[in-house]
Order: C-alpha cells, then sequence, then structure tokens
C-alpha cells in the first residue's frame, strides 16, 4: 500500500465524529478529505520530510491503535523494527517505525507527552515481543515507564544510576565532553 | 616370566645392602624412575600436542624456547611453579587440595604396568588388564573432589558430567579389552604380548578386533575426558570445567595427568591389539632393546591418533555422549564379544 | 508414606542460578547472561548488557556528520563498512546528493567482502563454539586475505572508515581488482572444505539440528534480522527490499532456509557465501570510472526533518535513524542494531535445552557485544 | 538396517573431516599462515595508506608545511590535535601571518579516523606506517609533531 491509501485507511479507523454527517457526498481530494474526516483528538498524521508515514497518538489510544496496526489484514504491521525514545525538549515520546511483512509498507508512529516527571506509556510488548527489549533500552536512557510491561528494569545502566543520559537535560561533569 | 626392571635394580642392590633394605631401596628408586618418565613424558607430550595442534592449524606452534621449542614447556612447569595458588573462599580445603594427587597417583600407578619393552616393566601383576581399568577409573574420583570442593557451579557441572561419562564409558573400554581377552586367556600383560608373538592381535582377532579397536579408541578418548569428548573441561561451556578454580602446580597435576592418561590409552591399545614392544614381523627380534622404541613408536601413533580427533572433531552434547554409549557402543560391544567368542571356539584366528 | 515423601524429597531437583558471562569464552566479549538451569537443562536465560555502553547515541549528539561515520566502525567492528556506508547513506539521502556509480559499486563490493570476512570468522568461532577448535583457524585464514585487501585500499584492517558522506576517502588501491579476484578465486576452494570439515560432520549436525528453534512468527515478532531470520523462512533481506547503493543491479538469491534451528542459520550464512562471492564477481570487473567523492560543505547541515535509513549488515538489519533540525548535529541519532533484536529472542529459543545447546544457538545468532551495547 | 547405515555415514562424516585436517597436517611445512612476528621485524612492510600514527613530513631544510589554519583541531572528533600557534612575521612575504609553535599529537587518543588528513589543505600531515607504538609511560604518547626550528615551507598558503 502506498503512504497516502495506509493514511486513507488508517484515518477511516478514527472519524471525525464533527465530520461524518457530511462525509458521505464529499469527494474532495484525498489529502484534505483524509485530514478532514480523522478525528483530531485521536490522531493526527505529521508532515517530517520523511519516506514515510507519520502518525502522532494519544498515549491513551497508542495500544488499542498499535493492536489494530497489527491485526488489520490490510495493515497487518507485524513488524517493528525500531523503537526510537526521543527527548524533543518539551515532550518526551517514542517513535515506532512498523513494517509489514506482508504487504511491504511502513508506517511511524509517534507518542508524546509532557510529563517530564513521570512519563508513562503503554507497553506494546504483548503485540511485538521485540519491544520488550527496546522498551527497556528506552526506560533505561529516558526514564519513560511502560505499563504491564513483564520485566521492566534498567537493562545497559547498573540499578543504581542517577539520571537517564539520553535525556537533553542530563549533565555528568566528570564522563561527558561537550564540544 | 620375563626379567622385570624391579627384579634387576633389586638385584644390583642386593650386592650393596642386606636384603629388606635392598627390598625398600629398590621400591623407592623404581618409584622415582617412574616420577622421572611421568614427568619427561607429561611435558614431552604437552609440546607433541602443542606442535601437532599448530601443525594441524597451519600455526608453528612453540619454537623459541630451546632447539624447535624443546624447552618450551620446562618453561611452562617453572612459570606454574612459581605462580601463586589461589582458591576460592568456602571452599572444602581438604578435599580441595587433595583431588589433584587422586588425580596423578592414579595416572602414576597405571603407567607401571606398562610393558615397554620385555625387561622394563615395573609391576607384572597377573590381573594386569583388570588392575589396569580398576586404577584408571579412580582418576575420576579427583575429578570430583575437585569440581565439588572448589565451590563453583561451573567446576561443579563438570564434575559431574566427568563422573557420568566415566561411568559409562568404563563399560565400553572393559568389555572392548574383554573381546581382546578372549584370544589371550590371560589378563597378565607379559603374556598376552606373549600370544601376539604368532601374530598382533589386531591381525589374529581380524573383524571383531578391529570393531574392538575402534570401539576402544573411542571409549578410551573419552575416558581420558578429551576432545570430542571434553565435557568435563568443555572450554566454550563452562569455562574452563572442573579446574577453573585451581592454579599454579595444582592445576599443573590435572594438566599432566590429562595428558599421561592420554599415553596409558594409547599404551594399553598398543599393549593389546599392536603387540606391545613385539617389532613387526620380527624384524628386529634380535636387539631386545629396541622394544622400547617400537612400543613407544606405536603408542605415539596412537596418541597421535587421538590429538588428530581431537583437533577434528566438535564436542558431543553431554545427552549425546552417553546416547552414543549406551546406545551404539555397549550393545555393538556386546555383539562383537559373542562373534569373537565364536571364533575363538571354531579357531578362525588369523596366524602368522 | 512418610518414608516415600522423604526419599522424594531428598531427591528434590532445584534451580539454580549461574552467571555465564562477562568474561566466559563463548559469550564473544563482555556479554553476561543469568541463567536459570534445573541440572543442564536450561529454565531462564536473561541477558545483562552495559558492559562496553559507550553511548556512541550520545556522543553523536555533540558531533559533525563527518565524525560519525568513525563512531559506528566501534558498533559492530566485523561489518564496519557496512555501517559507515548506512550513515554516509542517510546523509547523502537527505543532502539529496547524486552520488557516482563508481562510489556505489566500490561501497557495495566492499560491503560484500565485509559480510564474506565477517562469516568467515564466525565460521571459524561457531566450530570453536562447538569444540572444533581447528575451524578457527581456517577461517581466520581465508579473513585474512580480505582483511590485507582492506588495509592496501583503506588503511585498516577492522575500523576502516573508507566512507565519508560523499563518496569514499580515497580511490580503490591499483591492485585491488587483482586481490579481490585472487580472493574470490581462493575463496571458491575453501568453502566445500568448510563443508566437508565442520557442515556434514555427524557430531556437528547432531549437536545443531533441532536446537534453538525459532519459528517464522516468532522471528518476525521478535523483531529478528539477517541470517537468523532467514533460517526460520522469514524473507527480510534488506537487499531485496529496500536496494541500496549497487545493489539493484546485480543478481543474487535470498537464502532462505525453513528449519529455524541452528543447523538452517548455519546453512544459511555458509550459502551467503556464495551469493556475495557471485555479487562481487558481478561487479569486480565493471567498476565504471568516475569520481570517487562528491564535494560537499565542509560543515554539513541536514534539512530539518527526519532521516531512516536501513541496510543488512553480516548480522542483519541496521537501522540509522537521525533526526535533524537544521544544525550541523544530529538532534537525535538512533542505531537499531541487528544484534539487540536477535539477542531478545535467545531466550525463547534456548529454554528448555542443554548448556551445549544454548552456546551453539548463541554462537548461530553471531552477536556481536559492542554492536548490542553501542 | 537404518541403524547401522547411520554409523557407517557417520563414521564417513567424520573421515571426511580428518582427511581435510590431514592434509593440512601434511602440508604443514609450507601452510603456516601466522607470522613470527618479532623475527620478522625487517622484512614486515606496512602497505602505503597503513594508518599508524600521524607524521608531519619535513623536508631535508626542515621546513614543514603546515599553516596552522587549525582545520584538523576542528575535524577530529576525539581532540587528539592541539595546534599552539602564534602571529609573527613571515620571512619571505614579510606579512603578519599565523605560524605554528607546537603541533601536539596525543597518539593515546587518537582513533585513526583520518577525518585531519583528509581536511588538510596543505597536506602538512600524512599517516605514518610505524604501528609498534606501546611505550612503557603513557606520556610518550603525546608527540610534538613540528620539528625543533622547523618553519613553514615558503609558497604554501592555504
Amino acid at each position: 500500500m502506498t503512504n497516502e491509501a495506509l493514511r486513507i485507511l488508517i484515518s477511516s479507523w478514527f472519524p471525525n465524529p464533527e465530520f461524518e454527517t457530511k462525509s458521505e457526498p464529499v469527494e474532495v481530494a484525498e489529502g484534505a478529505a483524509s485530514k478532514a474526516i480523522i478525528n483530531p483528538n485521536l490522531l493526527e498524521f505529521t508532515e517530517e520530510g520523511s519516506q514515510f508515514l507519520n502518525v502522532l497518538v494519544k498515549p491513551e489510544n497508542l495500544h488499542e491503535f498499535m493492536n489494530k496496526l497489527k491485526t488489520n489484514s490490510d495493515t497487518c504491521f507485524d513488524y517493528l523494527f525500531c523503537l526510537t525514545g526521543v527527548d524533543w525538549g518539551a515532550e518526551l515520546g517514542i517513535v515506532y517505525h512498523l513494517e509489514s511483512t506482508q504487504h511491504r509498507h511502513n508506517i511511524v508512529v509517534k507518542v508524546k507527552t509532557e510529563d517530564r516527571e513521570n512519563p508513562t506509556f503503554d507497553s506494546v510488548c504483548d503485540i511485538w515481543r521485540t519491544a520488550e527489549f527496546h522498551e527497556r533500552e528506552v526506560f533505561d536512557f529516558f526514564g519513560i515507564t511502560f505499563n504491564n510491561h513483564p520485566n521492566l528494569k534498567r537493562l545497559f545502566l547498573t540499578p543504581e544510576w542517577d539520571g537517564f543520559p539520553l535525556r537533553k537535560d542530563y549533565v555528568d561533569e566528570i564522563n561527558m565532553v561537550i564540544k | 616370566m620375563p626379567l622385570s626392571i624391579t627384579k634387576s635394580i633389586q638385584e644390583m642392590l642386593l650386592s650393596m645392602m642386606s636384603e629388606s633394605a635392598a627390598y625398600y631401596a629398590a621400591m623407592v628408586v623404581v618409584a622415582l624412575l617412574y616420577l622421572g618418565i611421568f614427568a619427561i613424558a607429561g611435558l614431552f607430550l604437552v609440546l607433541l600436542e602443542r606442535r601437532i595442534a599448530a601443525w594441524f592449524q597451519l600455526r608453528i606452534g612453540p619454537n623459541r624456547v630451546g632447539f624447535q621449542g624443546l624447552l618450551q614447556t620446562m618453561a611452562d612447569a617453572l612459570k606454574l611453579v612459581s605462580k601463586e595458588l589461589t582458591g576460592t573462599d568456602r571452599a572444602d580445603k581438604f578435599l580441595y587440595n587433595l583431588a589433584p594427587y587422586f588425580v596423578i597417583i592414579s595416572a602414576l600407578m597405571a603407567l607401571g604396568l606398562i610393558p615397554f619393552t620385555k625387561e622394563f616393566q615395573a609391576f607384572d601383576i597377573n590381573i594386569g588388564i583388570f588392575f589396569l581399568i580398576a586404577i584408571s577409573s579412580i582418576g575420576v574420583i579427583g575429578i570430583l573432589l575437585g569440581g565439588w570442593a572448589s565451590n563453583n557451579k561451573f567446576a561443579l557441572i563438570g564434575a559431574m558430567r566427568s563422573g557420568v561419562q566415566t561411568i559409562s564409558y568404563e563399560l565400553s573400554v572393559g568389555l572392548s579389552l574383554l573381546t581382546m581377552i578372549l584370544l589371550t586367556g590371560s589378563l597378565q600383560l607379559s603374556e598376552i604380548v606373549e600370544v601376539q608373538k604368532g601374530g598382533w592381535l589386531i591381525v589374529q582377532g581380524h573383524i571383531p578386533a578391529i570393531i574392538a579397536f575402534m570401539i576402544y579408541m573411542i571409549a578410551g578418548t573419552a575416558e581420558t575426558n578429551r576432545a570430542p569428548f571434553d565435557m568435563v573441561e568443555a572450554e566454550s561451556e563452562l569455562g574452563a570445567g572442573f579446574h577453573t578454580e585451581y592454579s599454579g602446580m595444582k592445576f599443573a597435576y590435572f594438566f599432566l595427568a590429562e595428558f599421561i592418561n592420554m599415553f596409558l590409552i594409547a599404551a594399553i591399545a598398543t599393549t593389546v591389539f599392536f603387540g606391545a614392544w613385539l617389532s613387526p614381523f620380527g624384524i628386529t627380534e634380535s636387539i631386545p632393546w629396541l622394544g622400547v622404541f617400537w612400543f613407544l613408536a606405536k603408542t605415539l601413533l596412537l596418541v597421535f591418533l587421538m590429538m588428530w580427533f581431537r583437533w577434528t572433531f566438535p564436542r558431543l552434547r553431554v545427552d549425546q555422549l552417553l546416547t552414543l554409549e549406551w546406545k551404539y557402543l555397549l550393545p555393538i560391544n556386546l555383539v562383537n564379544i559373542v562373534v569373537m567368542a565364536f571364533i575363538v571356539w571354531q579357531n578362525l584366528i588369523i596366524q602368522i | 508414606m512418610q518414608e516415600s515423601a522423604t526419599l522424594n524429597n531428598s531427591f528434590k531437583s532445584e534451580e539454580y542460578f549461574i552467571n555465564m558471562g562477562p568474561q566466559h569464552p563463548a559469550t564473544h566479549g563482555v556479554l553476561r547472561l543469568l541463567l536459570t538451569i534445573d541440572g543442564e537443562i536450561i529454565k531462564k536465560v536473561e541477558p545483562d548488557l552495559g558492559y562496553i555502553h559507550r553511548s556512541i547515541e550520545k556522543m553523536c549528539e555533540r558531533d559533525s556528520y563527518q565524525q560519525i561515520v568513525h563512531l559506528t566502525d566501534r558498533m559492530d567492528y566485523l561489518s564496519s563498512h557496512i555501517n559507515n556506508e548506512a550513515v554516509c547513506l542517510t546523509v547523502e539521502n537527505a543532502l539529496e546528493l547524486e552520488i557516482p556509480d563508481r562510489v556505489k559499486v566500490i561501497r557495495t563490493i566492499i560491503g560484500e567482502l565485509t559480510r564474506i570476512a565477517s562469516h568467515c570468522l564466525w565460521w571459524g568461532v561457531m566450530g570453536m563454539d562447538v569444540g572444533a577448535l581447528t575451524t578457527y583457524f581456517y577461517g581466520f585464514r581465508d579473513r585474512e586475505m580480505i582483511n590485507d585487501i582492506f588495509e592496501e585500499t583503506c588503511g585498516a584492517r577492522l575500523t576502516m572508515n573508507y566512507n565519508v558522506p560523499g563518496g569514499l576517502m580515497w580511490d580503490i588501491h591499483p591492485n585491488f581488482i587483482k586481490r579481490v579476484k585472487d580472493f574470490v578465486a581462493h575463496f571458491k576452494t575453501k568453502i566445500p572444505e568448510y563443508n566437508k570439515l565442520l557442515t556434514g560432520n555427524i557430531i556437528f549436525q547432531k549437536r545443531t539440528k533441532g536446537v534453538g528453534v525459532l519459528s517464522k512468527e516468532d522471528a518476525i515478532s521478535f523483531g529478528v534480522s539477517g541470517p537468523v531470520a532467514r533460517g526460520s523462512g522469514y524473507s527480510c533481506d534488506v537487499r531485496k527490499y529496500h536496494p541500496y547503493s549497487a545493489l539493484d543491479k546485480v543478481t543474487f538469491n535470498e537464502v532462505l532456509e525453513a528449519d529455524g534451528d541452528t543447523f538452517a542459520r548455519y546453512n544459511v550464512r555458509i550459502r551467503e557465501l556464495w551469493e556475495s562471492l557471485s555479487i562481487i564477481e558481478q561487479l569486480i570487473d565493471n567498476i565504471p570510472d568516475g569520481e570517487h567523492r562528491v564535494k560537499t560543505n565542509a560543515v554539513i547541515k541536514l534539512p530539518k526533518g527526519e532521516f531512516y535509513q536501513k541496510v543488512e549488515t553480516a548480522r542483519g538489519e541496521l537501522g540509522v535513524y537521525i533526526i535533524s533540525t537544521g544544525t550541523k548535529n544530529p538532534y537525535r541519532m538512533k542505531f537499531r542494531s541487528p544484534g539487540f533484536s536477535n539477542l531478545s529472542a535467545l531466550n525463547h529459543m534456548a529454554v528448555g535445552g542443554k548448556i551445549g545447546d544454548l552456546v551453539a544457538t548463541m554462537a548461530t545468532l553471531d552477536l556481536v557485544i559492542p554492536d548490542i551495547d553501542r | 538396517m537404518s541403524y547401522f547405515s547411520n554409523i557407517f555415514n557417520g563414521i564417513k562424516t567424520l573421515l571426511t573431516g580428518m582427511s581435510i585436517t590431514g592434509k593440512y597436517f601434511l602440508n604443514s611445512r609450507k601452510g603456516a599462515i601466522t607470522q613470527q612476528y618479532p623475527d620478522n621485524r625487517d622484512t614486515l612492510k606496512m602497505f602505503d595508506r597503513f594508518r599508524g600514527e600521524v607524521i608531519m613530513p619535513h623536508d631535508e631544510n626542515n621546513e614543514h608545511a603546515c599553516t596552522g589554519c587549525q582545520k584538523c583541531e576542528i575535524a577530529c572528533p576525539n581532540g587528539t590535535i592541539e595546534i599552539i600557534w602564534d602571529r609573527g612575521i613571515d620571512e619571505y612575504t614579510g606579512k603578519n601571518k599565523k605560524k605554528i609553535d607546537k603541533f601536539v599529537y596525543h597518539l593515546s587518543m587518537c582513533t585513526m579516523c583520518g577525518l585531519c588528513i583528509d581536511v588538510c589543505p596543505t597536506d602538512a600531515i600524512k599517516w605514518g606506517q610505524n604501528f609498534e607504538n606501546s611505550v612503557y609511560d603513557r606520556t610518550a604518547l603525546t608527540r610534538v609533531l613540528n620539528k625543533p626550528g622547523s618553519k613553514l615551507r615558503p609558497g604554501v598558503e592555504d
């Protein structure tokens, strides 16, 4: 599936309640239409200038959305090939890179939270088992905790390590050389 | 009755001192002589193994210390002697220190029985083969003790594997030698050699003898805990196995004993299958001392075969090790004995 | 009744823990595995990582794009050229640079040579892990020839840093083509030897067949890639699905094995050697003339956005994910390393096997610890 | 029957394996792949691109080509290169120019990435093929690459 087709399909899962009533007769250009019919409270397509389709999900919808991406036979994203924690400055978030081994299409799902003290997302390791290790890595370096993770503890660093090194505000004057 | 080396030394000493003193002095002299052989043979075999391994592996091997590296193992031994003896906390100190001696003494005792030549045999007991099998399995007690006492899980796993392995493979070693005993009718090593003047046993017993020899070599390799049966050490699985916690000279005892055991297994095979010190077709019958040469030549050839195994084959897994013994070697061995008995009964032996 | 209870009690088996690593011959570096064992049978494997974590991702955030390349050498050092290539491709794609064909072809040849070198080392170490020590030297002998080729052209044997964003640091050495051809001819006679020595060996087959089975569904779910995934019949070769450099110009087969056990993974790698040789043979006579490098700015600034590039290293799919804010440093750099995902499947594969099986399974995962730890 | 065929096939594969190692054993005299390292020091020659260490070639007049532009210092990812410079009157042109006082190279920090040599506009630094860099004291790995009393080769401009 192309990115555009994916966008339309995914949009249809989260219909905009305000738009629904009059969506029937509208047959305008795809881009505008899909933007309009999607519920902005749940889902948002973002432009990142990358080759993939980018979707921003609300944390509370994350697990449900991911599950749908995996189980829906048209999308069938069964291969989570990259799970990245990102510190966007004000927000902490996770980027999921997904690929379907059947259809060979890709999608990037992002999730963000502004809570830097106690960021929490739902774990996706019941959907893709590879997420178990990747989420531990993210927990280790960003301090993002995951609900329902079977074994959430530090993976690389020692348990008594103070702070989360890959956050932008992490300081370690002894070990870090800043140019 | 061959003139044993003990007797000749005793007679020599008898001219100097009283009978009982000479008796004890002879014992000490023989023991020291064999200790010397033990050390030299051990060190030489280690060097041989390293050089041969190097040649198999496209390397050169140790060639710096002494001519062609002849003193290399000497230097290693010096290093090991001077090394600190470390041990683990909460180890069973007594058993921990005892274990290496078990291993090395059993190897040394077995060495006394080997007929290097007609004259050169310390202890020609009439239950020779039986004694050898019995004594060689004492070594495993040392390994078990060492593994248990060092308070290390890797060592313990190694020791337990060793126990399992040795108990199983004792059977095959014993039975394959028993097959040959059917031909000789005697357990005494000198008589086994005597029988072979009419053709080496592997020729006399032809097919069952060859099968018995193959089984013996496999089981013997397993007895000595060498690759492909080195479950006990299993470098990539257990680090160093039962001797993980041993250092310095205590480690060297284990190490030397392994090589002496290999030599022993080969020496027994030489004695039982290849006519010990008898020369092929009796070509040097008139020069008795050449027997040592023939004995060593045959033994080292078999040692080389074991090294060849070691540097070619992957290691078996512990359950496959037992499968090989109980499902393959043991049934074949039992059938083989029956076949051999039939051959002896019908007198189908090839005599030269 | 009482008696039998005490008897049962005295034979009660108990699980115990064993620390495999960080210094252990079979973990190839400083991987630490916490094993829960019942006798010889493995109940649980829990990796403990981070013994050589250098936080390359954090270091990248302060480095310029040229400087990042040499850090990737230190991740998966056995496929360092491919790692370099991945970063360079990401940067070049982001800058929309037109890379000369010569560069693409040379990169592909060296990349495949890297793969062969890595597989040679793996083969030797695989043999060593299952107890056949001699394979190690035979594998290294052939790898040494490739290393000589690299040293002559790139200047280093392992951490080559031959790629720069925009092309290659230098042009190939005049001897390069001849040496590569010599190697290909030499190596074609050696793979059958590999097969005779180890693949066909009955002990080796018994040790590997049916051991550490990973089904196709599990392979996908665990996100494993490379030869490990292809041994489970999961077609995932990045070179096929997302061809980069000159890989779209060559024909090769993606090696697939259906069994998913250790032997299948072993076979995939051995067969991949042939495919890599064929790729090299197709390209080595057709290196186009041209520049070896495109001029870039001294300070490379990527446009704002996110860039992802995947390549197939010897271990599997390496992903390079750059989030750029338009400055000379990446805002966030993520390496999706193949070893990390492959390792996550180890517990699943090893449980129920013996210690020897764990070692054999780990050997076919072909772990490089700096790749996992980054 | 498969019991026996298993045994025979097994033995056959084992013998095939032994034939391979045996072949190498017999040819071991000519086939050693290892080198006897310290003994072959005289004949050992590295490839010309080999990255052993960074050197600064001086010509017979004790002149080098480093203008002190510090591009290498910026390009280095590890802070391996430190250039201590000064301004002074150039003898040939009479202009007030940047001059290097010391080109300090910390070999202990160098990862041999080659970026400094790549960016050098005047080819003042090059790869040396020396690979025997072990020393007893870490400070011996910090080297000053420009020789004492050396100066910039006339005509070299960046």
